[in-house]
């Protein structure tokens, strides 16, 4: 395949798709599915390959690519994945792939749904595959403005409440990165002698401890919002109910891991001083996320509400990865990132198919649904096993690695508060995701046969497409969690390297 | 204003006509404003729009006097004159009435006019001493079919879609 | 002798009665001659600088052909526009065109 | 044979994967390709155990294979393997051999049950995760099977999903586990912590020279949190009698044999850390202690035959614990396999019972023993081996345990633990005996029920139970003080020490369990004494016992009152608080606007007034300064 540009043809097949679709006329619903669906598997296609093809002894970006843009301003597209993103590009391809087939029982505005569908998912690679920091906010954008469109229109329940919170939440995240990301062009001109916004050169520069901790803190807070951080979060739950189907599997599955990516990328990686400087304020904040995500779910009453929350609470443990700041803990916060992309993807495909058959989500009014849906309900166990952090699934490697990392480390923060002390509590949250989750699965699904919905049908056909390729992924990285980690160890391995040159600072606490 | 004499004789032209000239085009504007009488109003445009006509000549750009004439005197001002009849209502000795902003208005553009001419006589122009060519309309053709060929024809299609537009806009919609 | 200044003052004082009368006027049509009297306080500008400042150059008179092309094709628009509010308001009160607020 | 152990756990998880994605329909094939699996797994696991006696593996001197399974350069190495030494091959034998029992045996009862290839294959992934527990070389490992058997349980407790019991049940059991695991990971991380290796004989290597010992007392106190809840040990044993929900075949193999051994396991696998923190290991053996007077004295007043069996399950594993505890592994893990035999064939009994009843409750059951000769008299062996009478497996057993509690002073260099010990042990001994036999003359020999069509079960079920009750009679032989380089020579921590006999201890244990067995006759047997008046002399202690010490509604209000609670109160937080202020900035801003509205006259000559202004404005500002002020 020598030069054939996989990561530009990622990211443009689904605009491709797109057009393709905006020339089909919009009775043809299933040519119109077809072609999302080809799309999608041209982005899957290349993105196996590319994880498979990357040459992990050499590290680095691959595949890389420039196309100069803006030379005035040192703003060029340039592309290429390391260990930390390629993972994330696979995990998009898989979440759109298969968000594309839970959402093919979709009838209304299909046209339009998988146009937005495939703009925002372009979106979302593109962020992933940019060197760019320019791009890398222009593509982010991308990706959250179709959000708004999606459900506001297609969603359920207080959809426009929902679709204004999440953009005007999302906006506001962005415009922090923004200034950061600016601030930090116009430091590192002064530093280098020309404008740039090339990641890797931008990562030279020494930047100085006071300007580290301001960027590190708007980038924090930009991507808090993203990722979503304690008190920052609520759009999300909101959000995730109100969106329709293959939305919340994009939405929880990758839109979230932006912000963990763009924290550590943008984050991490060039102020590793500032990094060290507020991690404490992420610890105590993530730990909240975990601790009192769980709590959340744990009385709601909607089904989509209790996935919402234990995304929250899920990413928490991303943020308490990178407030560790050592190789396991980042390490498992990519590998969770990941994880937990593929294990809520399946949450909300399975969800969808229920919602869609009987038109409610709460729970109270389901019972015994495994007599009816038995696929599903196994789908929904595993799913449930892996937020939980069943050993064999994806999740458990992912998590235990943070818990491993978090461990490590020896800070004291306030002067009397252990940072393992956190690492117990968020331990602690896996007995409380364990309660929640099997509360909905026992609910929901065991008990006696309710008559009331014998009229459902299990999943079957293309509804079971989804179901089977995100169980297939978490069960075999969860056997086989070097296939996933390997990869990310390459990527993980220099932004290591760069905190620990960095100086030891004392932490905001 | 037609035969008159040859090329530079304008600058000759005595201040005394600037004078006269600027005093009629200021009094007939000032007429159009202060006017109640929207008929009269019009009819005073048309003698501005003369004076800056006239203007236009002693500036030596003697096409664009003539086009003045045509376009403001002629066609403009009878557009103008058609909207007035078409938009009639009740007495036309009380169709050009004041708003409120009649003082605060007057009091903004004095200010401005104000800061206008600080500026300009504050500034030092890079007064160029060079003598007008002699064949203006035959430049001025060159530049508006070579260089500026691409405004010219952007102007072009402006005006018909403007033509177009206001017929649309101003049919009469049938239900 | 009579300067660029001269021109330009005159300009001026166009411009602001031109102004006073697009403000401080209730008839849409004479808020329309208003803005008629602004565009050619400009033109005598742009003439008059063509003429002070670069007379072997035509930049400044073909700009003042632009602007009476656009003032033609804006009075034409305008008037139109005047006619269709007047035909559904049966009223030329600009006072009355408050619309842009919902 | 030993370079094949990785297949052990390989083989039964392969036929998970046939029979969940290729015969589901058929049933048939499914049992039989899970016995074929289980088999297969048997036969290994036989050839290493044949080969460690023969052979120079030892404990000292174990065969370990690895692979690298999961690697962070510089920070962590997990591996993927496998450790054999006579204490993995001994549980590989048993759990091999009790599980193909137990599947022979569920091709009868679990006949016509739907979801009967579902049942195989989850009785397959047990065996796997149980199998790849056992032979795990590190705790990471051994920590990622325990999960595994516990999820097996879940499903398997939930097999009778549509019944609201078993669902409230299995719940129960994840979570009541999940605490456990939730220390024992604290524990190994811990470990890791100070040590950097997860690997048990790297682990061996270093921890005695270690020092803190306060720490490893930690370190050891948070692992046995993992252990007490899956073997069932007070306070986290709520779940096991909840646990009984399952169908009888497995509970006896989970439930009973293997699954709830695992915890027992893992203390002795990690026996060097527990030998280095002496205070944990006193807590263990007082835990254990408690935990089985705790659990017998329920099982004297319970109804429900298999529940009967589950509390008689725990008190054993407290037995065993506590025998732990009191630094032998040995006995503890001889009594492991001697339990796994008797108290698996007193379930499958107890199955074969139930299977012919329909009914879980003693008192509605009575005279079976006409009608169903093999099950009566291959439980009675059970009962009799359990209650530890001479020369049947579980006198042999606790005989070692009760030997080991009465030298539990000079072990600690506390004198009076060693009485406490040793009367604990006897009056559970004494408990046991009685229950059991309560159960036996209620069950077997009472009244026959009116309208009963009990009948034996067919052959595939009794010739398990035939098996079983051999291995309960003769497999104590293994360990006896008289068999020359029996169980103590296998499996030991340190030194190996042969038992000496003591008599005295012998006499006691039987004499106590004689009594049991008396009194138990005197009440149901004889009805000598009635129970009636018993129950209501003393009401209060059997209100008590029979609730199982309230310990379930506790929890109940914990869980109700605290954790819902506490989560109430995040919702109400995160709804009216966190969501509040969001909301809060953007009505403010409405409200703003609201206020500015004014501005917008939409009056076009408003606009451009003020649009003049500002340029009046803009200009005195910025423009006339540079020409040089007005």
């Amino acid at each position: 395949m020598g030069d054939f540009p996989i990561l530009l043809t990622i990211v443009l097949a689904p605009v491709i798709g797109a057009l393709v679709i905006l020339f089909i006329p919009e009775k043809d619903e299933r040519l119109i599915k077809i072609t999302a669906a080809i799309a999608t598997f041209v982005s899957l296609v290349l993105s196996v390959y590319a994880y498979l093809v990357y040459d992990k002894t050499a590290g680095g970006f691959q595949f890389t690519q420039d196309f100069v843009w803006v030379e005035r301003f040192g703003i060029n597209l340039s592309l290429g994945v390391d260990g930390m993103s390629l993972p994330l590009v696979l995990l998009t391809a898989i979440v759109i792939f298969t968000g594309v087939f839970a959402s093919w029982d979709m009838h209304s505005r299909v046209k339009e749904f998988f146009i937005f569908l495939l703009v925002l998912v372009a979106g979302v690679f593109g962020v992933f595959v940019s060197r760019d920091l320019f791009w890398f906010y222009l593509f982010f954008e991308v990706a959250v403005l179709p959000m708004y469109i999606l459900i506001g229109v297609w969603g359920s329940t207080r959809k426009e409440y929902a679709a204004m919170k999440l953009t005007l939440y999302l906006l506001v995240g962005s415009a922090f990165a923004l200034i950061g990301i600016i601030a930090l062009y116009v430091y590192a001109k002064a530093q280098l002698g020309f404008g740039t916004f090339d990641i890797m050169t931008l990562g030279t520069v020494e930047f100085d401890e006071a300007f580290q901790k301001f960027a590190f803190f708007l980038m924090m807070i930009g991507f808090g919002f993203l990722v979503p951080m304690w008190p920052l979060h609520t759009w999300s739950p909101d959000g995730h109910v109100a969106a329709p189907t293959a939305v919340s599997m994009l939405h929880a599955g990758v839109l979230m891991k932006l912000g963990g990516y763009g924290l550590i990328r943008a984050g991490v990686f060039l102020f590793p001083l500032g990094a060290k400087y507020w991690a404490p304020l992420i610890a105590v904040l993530c730990i909240v996320n975990v601790v009192y995500g769980a709590r959340v779910a744990m009385v709601q009453k909607d089904l989509k509400f209790v996935i919402g929350y234990s995304s929250v609470s899920h990413m928490g443990y991303v943020l308490l990865g990178i407030a560790s700041l050592n190789y396991m803990s980042l390490d498992g916060a990519v590998a969770q990132m990941f994880a937990h992309g593929i294990m809520t993807a399946l949450f909300f495909a399975l969800v969808g198919n229920v919602y869609h058959k009987a038109h409610t989500r709460e729970i109270a009014a389901f019972g015994g649904l495994a007599h009816q849906m038995p696929r599903v309900a196994s789908g929904f166990l595993i799913g449930g096993l892996a937020s939980l952090g069943l050993p064999g699934l994806n999740n458990f490697v992912a998590e235990a690695l943070i818990f491993l990392g978090s461990w490590q480390v020896e800070k004291v923060l306030f002067g009397w508060l252990h940072f393992r002390v956190l690492s117990i509590l968020a331990i602690f949250g896996v007995v409380i995701t364990a309660i929640y989750v099997l509360r909905v699965v026992q609910r929901v699904f065991f008990g006696p046969r309710n008559p009331k919905w014998d009229h459902l049908t299990d999943a079957r056909g293309v509804e079971m497409v989804p179901i089977v390729i995100l169980i297939g992924v978490l069960v075999l990285f969860g056997i086989f969690p070097s296939l996933l980690i390997d990869t990310i160890n390459v990527g993980v391995g220099p932004l290591v390297a760069k905190i620990s040159a960095a100086a030891e600072i004392g932490g905001v606490f | 204003m037609i035969g008159l004499k040859k090329r530079g004789d304008y600058a000759m032209v005595s201040p005394l006509v600037f004078w006269i000239v600027a005093g009629v085009t200021i009094l007939a504007a000032l007429a159009v404003v202060n006017l109640t009488n929207l008929i009269h109003s019009a009819l005073w445009l048309v003698v501005a729009f003369i004076g800056v006509a006239i203007t236009y000549l002693i500036l030596e750009a003697e096409f664009l006097a003539a086009v003045q004439v045509i376009v403001y005197a002629g066609a403009i001002a009878i557009l103008i004159v058609f909207g007035v009849m078409l938009t009639r209502r009740g007495d036309i000795r009380e169709s050009n009435l004041f708003n409120n902003y009649r003082i605060f208005g007057g009091l903004v553009s004095l200010g401005l006019l104000a800061t206008i001419v600080t500026m300009v006589t504050k500034t030092q122009w890079a007064i160029s001493g060079a003598v007008v060519p002699a064949n203006q309309v035959g430049l001025l053709a060159q530049n508006l079919l070579g260089q500026f060929v691409v405004p010219f024809e952007i102007a072009a299609v402006l005006l018909l879609v403007a033509l177009v537009g206001a017929i649309i806009i101003a049919k009469e919609v049938r239900d | 002798m009579i300067t660029l200044n001269h021109y330009l003052i005159l300009a001026a004082i166009l411009f602001c009665i031109g102004f006073y009368g697009a403000i401080a006027k209730k008839n849409a049509v004479a808020v329309l001659m208003g803005i008629e009297l602004m565009l050619n306080s400009v033109n005598i500008n742009l003439v008059a600088f063509n003429r002070f400042l670069s007379p072997g150059e035509m930049t400044g008179q073909i700009f003042a052909i632009m602007v009476i092309v656009v003032a033609a094709a804006e009075v034409a628009v305008g008037l139109a526009l005047v006619l269709n509010i007047y035909r559904q308001r049966l009223t030329t009160d600009v006072n009355d065109l408050d619309w842009l607020k919902w | 044979m030993i370079n094949l152990a990785w297949l052990v756990p390989v083989l039964p998880a392969i036929a998970f994967v046939i029979i969940i994605f290729l015969t589901r329909r058929l049933q048939m094939v499914s049992a039989l390709t899970s016995i074929l699996a289980m088999a297969g797994s048997f036969i290994i696991s036989l050839g290493i155990v044949f080969e460690v006696l023969a052979g120079p593996v030892t404990m000292d001197n174990p065969v370990e294979l690895s692979a690298r399974w999961l690697e962070v350069p510089g920070s962590v190495f997990i591996q993927a393997g496998v450790l054999i030494d006579p204490l993995s091959a001994v549980m590989l034998f048993v759990v091999t051999f009790i599980a193909l029992l137990v599947m022979i045996y569920s091709i009868g009862y679990m006949k016509g049950e739907p979801g009967y290839s579902t049942f195989f294959a989850y009785l397959s992934l047990f065996s796997c995760s149980m199998l790849g527990l056992v032979v795990s070389n590190n705790y990471f490992q051994i920590f990622m099977f325990w999960e595994l058997v516990g999820l097996c349980s879940y499903l398997l407790i939930g097999f009778y999903y549509h019944k609201d019991s078993a669902s409230q049940a299995n719940k129960k059991a994840f979570i009541t586990n999940r605490y456990g695991d939730f220390g024992f990971m604290l524990g190994m991380f811990f470990l890791f912590l100070l040590f950097g290796t997860f690997n048990f004989r790297e682990l061996a290597a270093v921890i005695p020279s270690y020092t803190n010992e306060a720490l490893l007392t930690v370190v050891a106190l948070l692992i046995f949190v993992g252990p007490i809840a899956k073997s069932a040990q007070f306070p986290l044993h709520v779940w096991l009698p909840d646990a009984m929900e399952g169908p009888t075949p497995v509970s006896a193999l989970i439930h009973a044999a293997t699954m709830v051994a695992a915890g027992v396991y893992l203390l002795a696998r990690g026996f060097v850390l527990f030998e280095s923190a002496t205070t944990a290991l006193i807590i263990i053996a007082l835990i254990g202690g408690f935990s089985s007077i705790f659990a017998a004295s329920i099982g004297l007043v319970q109804r429900d035959i298999k529940r009967i069996l589950a509390f008689s399950t725990m008190s054993q594993l407290g037995y065993m614990v506590m025998a732990i505890g009191l630094g032998s592994i040995t006995a503890g893990m001889f009594h492991l396999t001697t339990h796994a035999f008797f108290k698996a064939l007193l379930f499958l009994g107890a199955g074969s019972v139930i299977h012919a009843v329909h009914t879980q409750d003693i008192f509605e059951m009575g005279g079976l023993s006409k009608k169903m000769k093999v099950t009566t008299w291959t439980f009675i062996i059970g009962s009799l081996a359990l209650a530890g009478i001479f020369p049947l497996a579980g006198f042999w057993s606790k005989d070692e345990i009760l030997l080991t509690a009465a030298n539990a002073g000079e072990y600690f260099g506390i004198p009076i633990l060693g009485p406490i010990f040793l009367i604990l042990g006897l009056s559970v001994a004494f408990m046991t005996a009685f229950y059991m036999f309560r159960l036996i003359f209620v069950t077997f020999f009472g009244e026959e029920q009116p309208g009963s069509h009990a009948h034996e079960s067919p052959a595939v079920m009794t010739v398990p139970l035939i098996i079983l009750s051999v291995f309960a009679i003769f497999s104590g032989f293994i360990g006896t003080p008289f068999t020359p380089n029996g169980f103590a020579e296998w499996v030991y921590y340190g030194e190996p020490h042969h038992p000496h006999p003591n008599y005295g201890i012998m006499i006691m244990s039987t004499v106590v369990a004689l009594a049991g067995i008396w009194l138990a006759w005197l009440i149901y047997g004889k009805r000598a004494i009635s129970a009636e008046m018993l129950a209501n002399r003393f009401s209060t202690i059997h209100r008590i016992l029979y609730n199982k010490y309230y310990i379930d509604e506790i929890y109940l209000w914990l869980f109700d009152r605290v954790m819902l609670g506490i989560a109430d109160a995040c919702r109400w937080c995160d709804r009216k608080i966190v969501d509040g202020i969001a909301d809060g900035f953007g009505d403010g801003i409405r409200a703003m606007g609201a206020r500015m509205r004014f501005i917008q006259t939409g009056n076009m000559q408003n606009y451009a007034l003020v649009i003049f202004v500002a340029v009046v404005i803009i200009a005195l500002v910025l423009a006339v300064p540079v020409l040089g002020g007005i």
